[in-house]
């Protein structure tokens, strides 16, 4: 039997992972890729238990290499990463997927299962988690982002998008406490999309962090209570939504070639202040039409 | 002269069910026709069948009869079919013909395959680039491409057979918002430039907006919606068919149900 | 729009054309075949060492020439492990060798066993040094370019080049899932049963992330006419002058002439 | 001459064009790469090659397996390239070939059995290792009387009686894993034909390997050799039993890993195949040609 890291046993087990959500820190972390690319570059930052995480920034601006750190696949050439206070680089990946489930960009560089089931199952079961347990975390996580009634249909039949609904419910379903998208609405339609704010809002209800990348600024600006924005490897900006998004915030943002949701920039013309989401527009029309 | 789909229904080889369903359809030359509709409702599908590559290349069983320029495309032969109509997909990666070293010999594989004399591919290749506005791109290696860049090159590498249509299968699904953009107004351009009939499947109904003149909504294999883009778009019945309506529409929608007032102010706010 | 440069060519832009420049290297590469088939036929079918020996020359004359040496050696050091065994399972068990150098127990090298071995290992370099020499020279583009002017079809031409360009691709590929699958807990450090459980997890996806592109790219040419019939045009020609035609059908006659005379048993 | 032609064409569809080279890619990459990742002593360098045979034909299986090689050895920079392997190009055609072959006969199918037909495999399974295992007491009390075709004579019965064990318990292991995993009763054939195919690709390699490298190919297989050279064989023979107690070997696991990716694989994708019909066993579904080649 694989020996579990404590947080991730009782995580696994309990579901709710309130408790057992470990906070992750990257402590002065850069990073240079073989060719000399300096992708990360002192990156210092906090995120603790159970917070709702965007990570946005132009292609090449080091999002994707982020990600990789949260679960070691990429150590940092300086700086440390920390997981719940603890040193993550004495840890096997294998040992860190318990606690950090990393769901990739491209769906086709992880499916390799006949089955749409099997795919699911391969990460709980590399945890250690067998027989009935395993077969009820499948049927939840498939149902969860919309495939209940695929189970034994081939994952190669599916479409792009629902490929990639199926990789991130091959993570979902190992219930890890820090939960890592990597680009999750890319490729989805509506109803698509709606299943991904779906479990995101899910997962927030059971106390997990969860990080995503993305530029897909409503589904940020919606679903995420602080968004950090990457440049060349450094943070830029890091807030909520209603700052990031915010007149002054917007300068900072066209540089790094991202445009605020259309909400935000409604409510800048209407002097409103920050809107950055429709919601929050309407809100603050409401509040004018009132005052 | 037009693609026409008459009846169109289609069902791939070894699957139980049809994936199209008496689907008509007309696409005149200097046109652009939208399809939205929620995955697995047919697109990919009605996009190889008005090509002709669904039976031509992929097989299967196609009822009723699509025409391009009065032609049954199951009578044209496979090669044929891309001079009257090009087919854009929706991964840049696959579309390279991965044998080439530069932009500028992969644009000219389509001609260079048609046995055309060098002078006359040279003349398409740059005819081509610039239609889509991708000149400078013609030393750089296809490999190394943005996806936005490397969806132009295969835009670009298709209207170099000067077809009189062009069918796009998601162009932008998996690109980032700066990629979008270009890959929009390469589109309207390329619209203008060669006066082509376009039948373009997108997500972004903003980008339809943008560009589009009529679209139609597919479900279950049939047309759902039909008309102009502007009726279509701002039809409530969209967000049922699962489909988004544009930015603009969508925010006005929700300030109006939250009972304020909607002015004229208000709409220039989110135009 | 950039007007097309001016260069030599129906105004195809120097990139493409791309003439490689350099003693050897800009030979016609269907001649520096011809060459390398000679070189290795010497390499073999001519007993004892002159036949060897004078490959050796030539090869190692053609790369100073084409300042290719230090590519050579990359790949000379490449077929060093066999070398070794070479070596030591003929010293000690060349069958029917009676010239002991000297006896440790039943182990008895011999001289023969010495000789056959180092024979074998100069066969071998030289066989790998010769094709070596034209792959050093030559861009897959041009060798590919030249043999569709002589009659290899599209369809050829497209396996290999394609084939070529998909290597490092798929190897990038196959280290991203090696990620993918270690991020779901994949150990592949480890002990051998659990390293042995992830080929499949580890080969599966290579297989199947290729075979998902197949549709799209089948869709893809086709969208371009690459099954129209007729000869594909090329734009870049490698050049023939009269030298490459000389040697190429010089080296031609030489390798019939070899295979011909060791047939007939003339070469001893 | 027309048939011949009709034959040729329909194994070469663009579809089959576009597979080709990722059966090459496969094949080059699987076998330099998951055999570092994995640092095991199987070779899985032909598993896209098998594919590309039973999809789409002996003729384009033998010119995926024959070109993999000439690629991986002469074009391809050092670190992939390999010094060694172009010029068993020959036994990859083979390879190519006797995997057509086997498509065309419906082996690779996979044949999700009821309980009776996966009861009768398992039975016929414990029957070959109870075989094997009667044949090695047998011969071990009586050497003389067996002699076999691949070229041992009987005094050498002693020392191969091992391979035979071997073999048998890796065919077993296998099956016995299909059985268990996928309940298909086809593995029993495939892994079989990926057994014939390491015995035809042993006697096809030995002679290169005797003529062009005199034996030894650098790796740990060099130790047997010189092991039957000290016995006593003629190169040809120490080349031919080192061959004999490893292509097997690989074989069956690369048929294995191969029986499983096409059992994986969507039914769309391979019906849209020359020989998809076949490798599915469904009658052909198509009422138009899959593509009006010219």
């Amino acid at each position: 039997m694989r020996s579990q890291a404590g947080a991730a046993a009782s995580a696994g087990a309990a579901g709710s992972a309130g408790s057992g959500t470990p906070s992750i820190e990257l402590d002065g972390v850069s990073f240079v890729y073989p060719d000399g690319t300096k992708a990360l570059d002192a990156v210092s930052l906090r995120i603790d238990p159970g917070e709702l995480v965007a990570v946005v920034g132009q292609n090449g601006s080091g999002k994707s290499t982020f990600a990789r750190h949260l679960n070691g696949l990429l150590r940092p050439t300086s700086g440390r990463v920390l997981l719940g206070g603890a040193d993550t680089r004495p840890l096997h990946v294998a040992r860190l997927a318990g606690l950090v489930g990393l769901a990739f960009q491209n769906p086709d560089r992880q499916l390799f299962a006949g089955g749409v089931s099997a795919e699911v199952a391969f990460g709980p079961r590399n945890l250690g988690v067998r027989g009935a347990a395993l077969d009820e975390r499948v049927k939840v996580a498939l149902v969860a982002v919309g495939l209940g009634g695929e189970g034994a249909s081939n994952p190669y039949d599916l479409g792009y998008s629902r490929r990639k609904l199926l990789s991130l419910a091959s993570v979902l379903a190992m219930r890890t406490p820090i939960l890592v998208l990597d680009e999750p609405t890319t490729g989805q339609d509506a109803r698509g999309s709606a299943r991904v704010r779906a479990v995101v809002a899910a997962a927030a209800d059971e106390g997990r962090t969860v990080i995503s990348i993305s530029h897909d600024m409503r589904f940020v600006a919606e679903c995420f209570r602080r968004v950090v924005v990457l440049r060349a490897g450094r943070v830029v900006l890091d807030g909520p939504p209603e700052a990031v998004f915010g007149e002054e915030a917007w300068p900072e943002l066209r540089a790094t070639f991202l445009e605020p949701p259309l909400a935000a920039l409604a409510g800048a013309r209407l002097h409103l202040g920050s809107t950055p989401t429709s919601a929050a527009l309407t809100a603050a029309l409401a509040r004018r039409a009132q005052g | 002269m037009a693609i026409e789909l008459l009846a169109v229904g289609y069902r791939y080889a070894g699957a139980s069910r049809a994936t199209l369903r008496s689907i008509n359809l007309r696409l005149e030359p200097g046109r652009v026709l939208g399809v939205a509709g929620a995955n697995e409702s047919g697109k990919t599908t009605l996009c190889l069948a008005a090509s002709g590559f669904a039976p031509g290349v992929v097989g299967g069983h196609l009822d009723g009869t699509v025409l391009i320029d009065e032609l049954d495309t199951r009578a044209i032969s496979t090669h044929a079919l891309a001079l009257h109509c090009g087919l854009l997909f929706q991964n840049a990666a696959t579309q390279l013909s991965n044998t080439t070293a530069t932009v500028f010999e992969e644009v000219g594989f389509g001609p260079c395959n048609l046995g055309l004399p060098v002078d006359e591919v040279v003349e398409r290749v740059w005819w081509a680039l610039g239609a889509v506005g991708v000149a400078d791109l013609a030393p750089r290696d296809p490999d190394r491409l943005s996806g936005g860049q490397g969806q132009l090159v295969a835009l670009a590498s298709v209207l170099a057979l000067r077809p009189r249509y062009l069918v796009l299968d998601e162009p932008t699904s998996q690109l980032d918002p700066a990629g979008t953009a270009l890959v929009a107004d390469a589109l309207a351009r390329a619209a203008a430039e060669t006066g082509a009939g376009i039948l373009i499947v997108e997500h972004k109904t903003d980008v339809l907006a943008r560009i589009a003149d009529e679209v139609i909504v597919l479900a279950e294999g049939s047309v759902a919606l039909a008309g102009s883009a502007a009726e279509v778009l701002s039809d409530p019945r969209l967000q049922v068919l699962g489909v988004e309506p544009p930015a603009r529409i969508r925010l006005e929608r929700e300030v109006r149900a939250a009972g304020i007032g909607w002015s004229s102010t208000l709409a220039e706010a989110i135009a | 729009m950039i007007a097309a440069t001016e260069v030599p060519g129906w105004g195809l832009p120097e990139y493409v054309v791309r003439r490689p420049g350099g003693l050897y290297r800009s030979t016609n590469p269907s001649t520096k075949l011809a060459i390398a088939a000679l070189e290795v036929v010497a390499a073999f079918a001519v007993p004892g060492w002159p036949g060897v020996l004078a490959v050796f020359a030539a090869v190692l004359a053609t790369a100073a020439a084409a300042r290719c040496l230090r590519g050579l050696a990359v790949i000379g050091l490449a077929t060093s492990p066999i070398v070794g065994s070479i070596l030591l399972i003929n010293l000690f068990l060349l069958p029917g060798a009676a010239d002991p150098i000297a006896r440790f127990g039943p182990l008895a090298p011999t001289w023969s066993g010495l000789w056959f071995g180092l024979q074998t290992v100069a066969r071998l370099f030289a066989f790998s040094a010769a094709i070596a020499l034209v792959y050093l020279t030559t861009a897959i583009d041009d060798l590919l370019a030249d043999l569709a002017r002589r009659g290899l079809g599209r369809r050829a031409v497209f396996v290999v080049g394609a084939a070529v360009q998909m290597v490092p691709r798929t190897i990038e590929r196959a280290s991203e899932i090696v990620d993918a699958q270690r991020a779901r807990g994949l150990d592949t450090e480890g002990r051998f049963w659990r390293r042995a459980r992830g080929v499949v997890p580890l080969a599966a996806p290579v297989v199947f992330g290729a075979l998902t592109e197949v549709e799209e790219r089948t869709l893809a040419l086709e969208a371009r006419a690459f099954s129209a019939p007729g000869r594909q045009t090329l734009l870049r020609v490698p050049p023939d002058t009269i030298v490459d035609r000389v040697l190429r059908w010089a080296a031609v006659i030489g390798l019939v002439a070899i295979v011909g005379l060791r047939a007939a048993g003339r070469l001893g | 001459m027309d048939l011949l032609k009709r034959w040729v064409a329909r194994q070469f569809t663009t579809r089959v064009i576009v597979l080709m080279p990722v059966g090459i890619a496969i094949d080059i990459v699987l076998g330099s790469t998951v055999q570092q990742a994995l640092k095991l002593p199987i070779y899985l360098d032909s598993i896209g090659t098998i594919l590309v045979g039973v999809l789409a034909g002996p003729l384009a299986g033998a010119l995926t397996g024959i070109l993999a090689n000439l690629i991986w050895g002469y074009l391809l920079p050092a670190p992939i390239g390999s010094t060694t392997i172009g010029p068993f190009a020959i036994t990859a055609g083979v390879i190519g070939l006797l995997a057509g072959l086997w498509g065309q006969l419906g082996i690779f199918r996979p044949r999700r059995g009821g309980r009776a037909s996966i009861v009768a495999a398992a039975v016929a399974v414990v029957l070959v290792g109870v075989l094997a295992l009667y044949t090695y007491a047998r011969a071990y009390a009586s050497p003389d009387q067996f002699v076999n075709i691949t070229g041992f004579q009987t005094t050498d019965f002693d020392r191969s009686r091992l391979f035979f064990l071997a073999v048998m318990v890796v065919y077993v292991v296998l099956v016995g894993a299909a059985l268990y995993l996928r309940r298909d009763v086809g593995a029993v054939f495939a892994i079989g034909a990926g057994l014939v195919t390491g015995i035809v690709a042993a006697i096809v390699s030995a002679p290169i390997a005797a003529i062009v490298y005199g034996g030894v190919t650098g790796g740990g297989t060099d130790a047997l050799v010189a092991a039957f050279r000290a016995g006593g064989d003629s190169l040809y023979q120490a080349t031919l039993k080192q061959g004999l107690l490893s292509d097997p070997m690989d074989k069956m696991i690369t048929s294995f890993v191969v029986f499983f990716v096409i059992g994986s694989l969507s039914r769309r994708f391979i019906a849209r195949f020359p020989n998809g019909e076949k490798a599915l066993g469904s009658e052909p579904d198509v009422d138009s040609p899959a593509a009006s080649e010219s």
